[in-house]
């Protein structure tokens, strides 16, 4: 169905002059509803007592006009043209005693209801088209703050999750028996006895740092290894037991028992 | 008209029974300030300190703001803060013109808006024109209407109705809103041809189906096609 | 362009014959609700009616807004729109995200359970490594242990215990429910003889320090720092 109507000739169109009802000019409307809708407001009336017959007349003179200008009418309007040459005979002629037909006044009350609702629905979407609308009339927030999603934990542990990880632990201390007791302090007299190991393992110089690695359990307690054990040293040093050697300020120190011979 | 400090004091000892009412006018401010789009009143409410009553709060924060240069609203049923629509004439400038909808479009909107749900052949009917497939296509894309379902009735044409996008556009708290809408009801104008005793001369974009209404099924994404051999049933 | 109730408005003490104040508080009103970002002066002063006073227009706006949900702010000098600080918390949600705890931090809870009150270097000689603050941290963010009070020994090691919390995560009526080593043997959890020293002492979660422990002072938001430097003595 083509919506509007196309022309077949290039000709400039030609317009009855002096009234405005008639002239042709069907590239506005859409469709015949629209083109009778024109025609009825053109009756100035209330579309509820609209004359039927009248816009019937109206119509069909428009589509005259439009032949004889040669214009080629889209086939919904010559169907809507037909349709209102049979109403407007059957409101002239008088209505036939009981027939199986709608009444000629029925046809032309549901045309005119049509019309109305093409009317009516035209003045909402005027109505609507006019409402202040958002981004044209009225603004959202232009900076939104979107809603921060903070993720909360939410820790899971079971009983026996924790009682497990304590029997865990005193299982290895179970087994862990054997080795030596950690201490938080290594004694002066620890410290001696591993000085002592020292010299009587090892007949050349040791380095003492190397050598007691092996005592520090953890690193905390390097600092009271090493404290123990030089002061143990020096000690020792008085005492003849132990050579000790340092070739620098802060270099490591060796130590070895002062029986051996040196190889040099 | 409290600060900070005060605020977080009125959460932790709340006094039984009522709630810090000018605290929870505050939250909900703020809520609305900052969404990005409008939000219920059941959703203000989860946020709103325990006990607090959303009603009278957005009552309240309505009326503080008539008249401002900022409103509260109610669009679809939802709130949020729109500027004054006094004020076009200072924002248009910001304004990213919409889409112009052709005449066409338009009428069609209505029509949708107006008798939903409502089948492509009603619209026709009602314009006295076939409705080219771009014109719905063009509404769709705008978000305004959307497929509802398929009405129970021979070829089972898609039905169309709008969204709360819509709503929203055109300002409107719920599809009763609509303008002039009493007048065409009353006028009878909003009665369709369509199944007489099952038509309710209301419009309605409840998401739920009417009884004529079926699913739409696994063929939403083809509705259009489907629908286009129904035109001359 | 002023609308019938604006007067309502005009709490601002407009002198008289200057432009109206209230029409000028609105449109800036509107204008920085609308603005994508924060706006300078001189931007708002271009949108007011003509011959207003910019800075006393945003003066009253940020008056008007003192105190509510929504403030009006400087940021970099320019002025923005902003949710008040102290309700930063309604626009965030909580999203729950279950974890579980380190093997480590699982094991250094059960030691605390056990052997509360604990000391860490406690915790560390029980479990042979030494305890991370990580693991700590994450164990007093559980809510699950606290510290409880300083030991009085040499360098006031902090003690470390259980909260109600933790009893009510684990189900446990009281930390003496908490099975012994016979009975996470019988349970098959342990193997092997239990060495007779190898006692477990009775924990106590009481909120009553026990005669060898202080009270944590004033020192409370440093202890774990305080406590890192005891390692070394």
């Amino acid at each position: 169905m083509a919506v509007a109507l196309a022309f077949d000739e290039v000709e400039p169109r030609e317009r009855a002059e002096g009234d405005p009802a008639l002239l042709v000019d069907v590239d506005g409307f859409e469709g015949p509803l629209d083109l009778l809708l024109e025609l009825a407001r053109r009756q100035k009336v209330d579309l509820q007592r609209i004359s039927i017959l009248a816009l019937a007349e109206q119509y069909l003179h428009f589509v005259e006009e439009a032949r004889r200008l040669r214009l080629e009418l889209a086939a919904d309007y010559l169907v809507m043209a037909a349709w209102l040459a049979y109403l407007k005979s059957r409101l002239l002629l008088p209505e036939p005693p009981k027939s199986e037909e709608p009444s000629a006044a029925d046809l032309a009350t549901a045309l005119a209801l049509r019309l109305r609702r093409l009317e009516g629905i035209r003045t909402a979407a005027e109505e609507l088209a006019a409402r202040d609308r958002l981004g044209r009339d009225v603004f959202p927030r232009g900076a939104p703050e979107p809603i921060e999603v903070r993720s909360r934990p939410l820790w899971e542990a079971s009983l026996f999750d924790l009682l497990s990880a304590y029997a865990r632990q005193r299982q290895h201390q179970f087994n862990a028996r054997v080795t030596l007791q950690k201490r938080r302090v290594w004694s002066l007299a620890e410290a001696r006895e591993a000085l002592e190991r020292l010299i009587g393992t090892a007949g050349d110089w040791t380095a003492l740092d190397a050598y007691l690695a092996a005592y520090v359990a953890r690193p905390e307690q390097r600092a009271t290894v090493l404290a123990s054990a030089l002061s143990a040293s020096l000690e020792m040093v008085r005492e003849g037991q132990l050579l000790l050697r340092q070739d620098a300020p802060f270099a490591p120190l060796y130590a070895r028992s002062p029986a051996a011979e040196a190889p040099r | 008209m409290k600060r900070g400090h005060l605020a977080i004091l009125t959460r932790t000892d709340e006094a039984p029974g009522l709630p810090d009412r000018a605290e929870a006018v505050r939250v909900a401010e703020a809520i609305l300030f900052a969404a990005p789009a409008p939000m219920s009143a059941d959703e203000i409410a989860a946020r709103l300190p325990q006990g607090a009553d959303v009603a009278a709060v957005l009552a309240d924060l309505r009326a503080t703001y008539a008249g401002r240069g900022v409103n509260l609203v109610r669009v679809a049923g939802r709130w949020a803060f729109r500027t004054a629509s006094d004020l076009a004439y200072v924002l248009a400038r910001d304004a990213v013109e919409p889409r112009r909808l052709s005449r066409a479009a338009m009428e069609t909107l209505a029509i949708i808006a107006y008798h939903q749900p409502v089948t492509r052949a009603e619209i026709e009917e009602i314009r006295g024109v076939a409705t080219s497939k771009g014109t719905l296509d063009t509404l769709l894309e705008t978000g305004w209407i959307r497929l509802r379902g398929r009405r129970r009735a021979p070829g089972r044409p898609v039905t169309y109705g709008t969204t709360p996008t819509f709503l929203d556009h055109f300002g409107l708290d719920a599809v009763g809103d609509l303008p002039g809408l009493d007048e065409l009801k009353g006028a009878g104008l909003l009665e369709g041809r369509v199944p007489q005793e099952l038509s309710v001369p209301i419009p309605s974009d409840d998401l739920a189906l009417r009884e004529d209404e079926a699913p739409l099924d696994d063929d939403l994404f083809a509705p259009l096609e489907i629908e286009a051999g129904e035109g001359g049933a």
